[in-house]
């Protein structure tokens, strides 16, 4: 990008009422720690909690420390399976430059067996059968290619289980 | 169930880039469209504060006293430089691609040197107190791109 | 103890969807001129300015309050930036009054505003940093399955949010600044309206806007002096909790309960319901009106779409509320809380114009931000306390 | 007025760059280590405030996820500014004065070292007319700082006086980060980074956090023996236009200097947050600061500098030597936007 790039109306004449900036910036993030780890397991096909030292609660996804006690999660992890309930979820008709699925979409948040958090994700099915309660699994990328990242799940879709009962999930919506 | 394992803490964690990159557009208001529009007539304009000096680029308020003010001066595109710091490496952002100055400029009929580039060749021919006259671009956009000051 | 402390002048820009007239400095002009013409004030009155806005990367400049500060006449004094998510504008309405109540300032500034017309908010809220999945399409996205939660638990109509929308779209009607004066509102425009999040219609959702709202707040001693009715601030309450943790309570979280606890008892309000005349809440989706009147105790836990159904938060209603038209028609992010919280003193001080609710004497300014973890509130009246 | 003081300060170390922690893993063991220190660094204070930036984070609201190192439960009453942690301790310190809080807790944090700080910092200037020549900070303060020196307000041996002084204290604080027997011979031959400029004129870059504790009255003296009781706590915010602003002196610091009432006794301890050598020397002669004060023994900015928090730990080094017994009187100063745009002065004592 070149600073000259910046520019106003073009010489009609027209007084300049409007100034483009054009603003680049490059940023180096870290996951951090304990979320690292978390993406290294992804990045093998696993689903790895972190158990919260003070009540126990496991956090899928885990940023590493627990937001409630304010304490680091510690060493020991819980793995997970890839099946889960829709908590709560949405029909998504408004595109986002950040989001790369074609509308409508489904997103849901699901709690998967064995986490005490909800995982953000997307939902592959009828958009007349998606319902709270309803139980999926998720769909994964060819194993090739799996990286350090949640995006290795494709989405979720529906499985053939009874739904769960609004009682085992409702202290998560 | 509890699945122990070693989580490392000697482990190091995973790191990626990440580009924040975006356009925005910044509408002027009546005062700095005049003056943005000046730039790209190729004309510098000011504008006279409540003590009748004159300070440019142009504020819609006087910076002391938060006074409305709206009198545009044409000022000549000359002056003399009061400070400047020598950019012998320039970032891929910035204005010119050879090492260049950016200079406190006080503009003749001015009493407020602006901070803008000096596109001086050598840091050797840099001086506080060096007259610089205004280099526009050779296309004009109303940007405050629109010139670079050299030595006169 | 705190100086008792009043709002004695109110001002705001035109809110619309581009303020293409204006730059940053000269929006935020527009309402702190307004407010000093209304509180008879010069900028040299000003002790120090307190400025609150939503994320820097709205207008792509970081910390803006530092350019901006001169031109609210702000050279060589004081100047604070607040920044607390969506309910900033109430925060920063609670920082500036703080200068004042400590005995701090006698007479402050307090200015907040959002040129979202600079950028695309949607972009701005929904950046997806490395590691990260991206399945949040801005705010509506993130709310739009906590409203389903609230419809699963509440058994609330599912025209409860159609009916908000359409009673907040036409106290729009009322206010000339508001971004969006729809003459043709009704049931049937916004049933109609496409389904953007499902449950959350088009016309159940809030504007992107532009647009600055400033207040001047004083001392006991000189609002006191004034021939003007003056708001009068009896108490203001903020509270915060994580945006997420194992089993958080996101439809109704306790921030917000306890906020509400807390702010009545130092107003000495025992029956909220009664004895506040009317509330401007932070309602950027329709169904957030229902939410919020649990999450603020002025009805029963699961009740609230029946106040709504009945006509109550109607400007005719026994608890009007968001007689401007509210979030829903008018949204500078980082303005937006200023706006409930310059209402609410407005409505007070008989100064609402053709939105005016008859007598209003005590009021409910109110803002929340995050995701849903963010609350800030403030009650004033037209008497002291 | 009410009696209020520091009674608690922890920090981590400042680095050039933290790679394997993010933010809350960095200000965690800050806030339990104050906890340990103080009993309390959560939920259990009437109110938290913070401070941070957007841009250094380079996305919306990072400062939310620093409340995840909270621990905001049950739910706090919590503020934050988009501005150095110091300003954040002055919010703080408000809301003990107005009575609504009896503790209160501030903290700073930022990774600068994530993107291109010297870069960023320029999205600080004004959006029309300066931005987009994307003025780096460091040439920004060579504009200052040739301007001093051609003015004979200072010489370049002056200033790399400073940076000798300074990284010399740093020795022995093992919280920062550069540090050593540096000479002013051997600083003036350094090259120039931006004439005139040197590499050690400036203040390093680094990713940090810390967090400070305040208590008024009888609940400071329970919690710490000896709390540094805040006497004076002002800010000032200047014009930006570098052409109305006097670059050869800091009148913000002036007008908080006198109205936090820095000049009227003795001054044991300054603590500077100026991130380049010749801002240290405008800032110690707008403190007006006697001969004896012992300046920035922590080293200072320079000598560790994380953004959003070094101005928070100036006032917390003034802080910890005044609960050490090591000084009865001290002054922090923090600092915000180019050229020494906007200052706060705090005055701590003893007794």
């Amino acid at each position: 990008m070149n600073a000259h790039d910046t520019s106003g109306t073009e010489g009609d004449g027209s007084p300049v009422t409007v100034l483009r900036a054009p603003i680049v910036l490059e940023y180096e993030y870290s996951a951090g720690q304990s979320a690292s780890r978390f993406l290294r397991a992804i990045a093998e096909g696993r689903l790895l909690g972190q158990r919260c030292p003070v009540d126990g609660r496991v956090y899928f996804p885990s940023r590493g420390s627990c937001p409630q006690h304010a304490v680091t999660f510690g060493d020991e992890v819980v793995e997970l399976s890839d099946k889960g309930t829709i908590v709560t979820f949405s029909i998504v008709r408004v595109p986002s430059k950040n989001i790369p699925l074609e509308l409508p979409y489904i997103t849901v948040n699901v709690l998967l067996d064995g986490a005490d958090t909800i995982l953000m994700h997307v939902l592959d099915a009828d958009l007349d059968d998606v319902h709270m309660g309803m139980r999926v699994q998720a769909v994964w990328k060819p194993r090739e290619e799996w990286t350090t990242s949640t995006e290795n799940i494709l989405f979720f879709r529906p499985i053939d289980e009874p739904d769960a009962d609004y009682d085992s999930y409702k202290e998560h919506i | 169930m509890g699945d122990e394992r070693d989580m490392n803490t000697a482990e190091r964690a995973l790191t990626a880039s990440h580009t924040l990159e975006y356009t925005y557009k910044r509408s002027l208001g009546p005062i700095l469209s005049r003056f943005f529009t000046g730039l790209r007539d190729r004309k510098l304009f000011g504008i006279r504060r409540a003590d009748g000096t004159v300070m440019v680029p142009p504020r819609e308020y006087d910076p002391d006293t938060g006074q409305a003010l709206d009198e545009m001066v044409e000022l000549p595109g000359e002056g003399v430089v009061r400070s400047w710091s020598w950019v012998a490496q320039p970032r891929p952002q910035q204005p010119l691609d050879h090492p260049f100055a950016y200079a406190l400029v006080q503009v003749d009929g001015s009493e407020t040197p602006f901070l803008h580039v000096v596109d001086a060749g050598d840091e050797a021919n840099m001086e506080t107190g060096m007259r610089v006259r205004i280099r526009w671009a050779g296309e004009t956009a109303g940007a405050i791109t629109d010139f670079v000051f050299v030595p006169a | 103890m705190a100086e008792l402390t009043a709002v004695v002048g109110i001002g705001q820009t035109k809110y619309e969807a581009k303020r293409d007239d204006l730059s940053m400095p000269g929006l935020v002009r527009e309402a702190a001129e307004r407010a000093l013409a209304d509180a008879g004030c010069s900028w040299a009155d000003i002790d120090a300015v307190i400025l609150g806005k939503a994320p820097d990367l709205f207008e792509g400049v970081m910390m803006p309050e530092l350019f901006l500060n001169d031109a609210l006449g702000g050279a060589y004094k004081p100047m604070l930036r607040v920044h607390t998510a969506g309910s900033v504008g109430g925060s920063t309405a609670i920082v500036a009054a703080s200068m004042v109540q400590a005995g701090i300032h006698d007479r402050v500034l307090c200015v907040a505003y959002e040129k979202q017309s600079e950028s695309n908010a949607i972009w701005a809220l929904s950046i997806s940093v490395p590691f990260s999945l991206a399945t949040v399409a801005g705010a509506g996205g993130y709310f739009a399955p906590l409203v389903r939660g609230y419809i699963r638990r509440s058994g609330a109509p599912e025209d409860t949010g159609i009916r908000v929308a359409v009673k907040d779209r036409q106290n729009a009607l009322r206010n000339p600044l508001a971004h969006l004066h729809l003459e043709d509102i009704s049931f049937d425009l916004v049933a109609n309206s496409p389904m953007l999040w499902d449950p959350i219609r088009y016309l159940e959702t809030c504007p992107s806007s532009d647009g600055a709202c400033a207040l001047v707040m004083e001392k006991e001693s000189l609002a006191s002096r004034r021939p003007d009715k003056v708001a009068w601030i009896h108490a203001t309450e903020m509270r915060s909790e994580p945006t997420m943790f194992s089993g958080r309570d996101q439809v109704m979280p306790r921030a917000t309960l306890d906020n509400a606890k807390n702010l009545y008892r130092k107003a000495g309000i025992t029956n909220p319901r009664r004895e506040i005349d009317c509330a401007e809440i932070y309602v950027p989706f329709s169904w957030f009106e229902p939410m919020w009147m649990e999450g603020m105790l002025i009805t029963e836990r699961n009740q609230g779409w029946k106040m709504t159904y009945e006509g109550a938060t109607a400007m005719d209603g026994d608890f009007p509320v968001n007689m401007s038209g509210g979030v829903l028609s008018s949204n500078p992010i980082g303005a937006s809380g200023l706006i409930r919280f310059a209402e609410a003193a407005r409505q007070v001080r008989g100064r609402a114009d053709q939105h005016q609710v008859d007598g209003a004497r005590k009021a409910l300014g109110h803002a929340y931000g995050g995701g849903s973890q963010y609350f800030s509130t403030w009650i004033v009246s037209s008497e002291k306390p | 007025m009410r009696e209020v003081a520091v009674v608690g300060f922890t920090q981590s170390p400042s680095v050039r760059r933290e790679p394997d922690r993010n933010e809350v893993e960095i200000l965690i063991p800050v806030l339990q280590a104050l906890r340990e220190q103080t009993g309390l660094a959560g939920a259990e204070c009437d109110f938290i405030c913070s401070g941070s930036s957007d841009y250094l984070a380079g996305q919306s609201f990072a400062f939310v996820s620093g409340l995840d190192a909270v621990g905001a439960w049950p739910p706090v009453s919590e503020s934050h500014v988009e501005m150095d942690g110091a300003w954040a301790l002055y919010e703080a310190w408000v809301k003990i004065q107005m009575g609504y809080a009896d503790t209160a807790l501030a903290y700073g944090f930022g990774k600068p070292s994530m993107g291109d700080l010297p870069i960023t910092l320029a999205l600080q200037l004004d959006p029309y007319s300066v931005m987009p020549l994307w003025p780096d900070t460091i040439s920004v303060a060579g504009l200052q700082a040739r301007h001093c020196l051609e003015r004979g307000l200072f010489t370049a041996d002056e200033m790399a006086a400073v940076a000798v002084r300074d990284r010399g204290n740093a020795k022995t604080n093992p919280y920062a980060q550069v540090k050593g027997d540096f000479t002013v011979e051997g600083i003036l031959a350094e090259p120039f980074l931006v004439n005139p400029l040197r590499k050690s004129d400036c203040a390093p870059i680094s990713d940090g956090a810390s967090a400070i504790l305040l208590a008024a009255g009888d609940r400071a003296t329970q919690i710490c023996e000896r709390p540094a009781w805040i006497r004076g706590f002002e800010h000032i915010c200047e014009p930006m236009d570098f052409g109305v602003r006097d670059l050869g002196r800091s009148r913000g610091t002036e007008i908080a200097a006198e109205k936090a009432g820095v000049s009227s006794d003795k001054i044991d301890v300054a603590e500077l947050s100026a991130p380049f050598t010749h801002q240290s020397i405008l800032v110690e002669r707008a403190l007006g600061l006697p001969p004896e004060t012992r300046i920035n023994p922590s080293g200072g900015a320079l000598a560790g500098n994380p953004l959003m928090a070094v101005g928070l730990s100036r006032i917390g080094e003034c802080a910890a030597r005044i609960f050490r017994g090591e000084a009865d009187r001290a002054v922090a100063h923090a600092t915000s936007g180019p050229c020494l745009q906007q200052n706060l002065v705090c005055v701590l004592e003893g007794r």
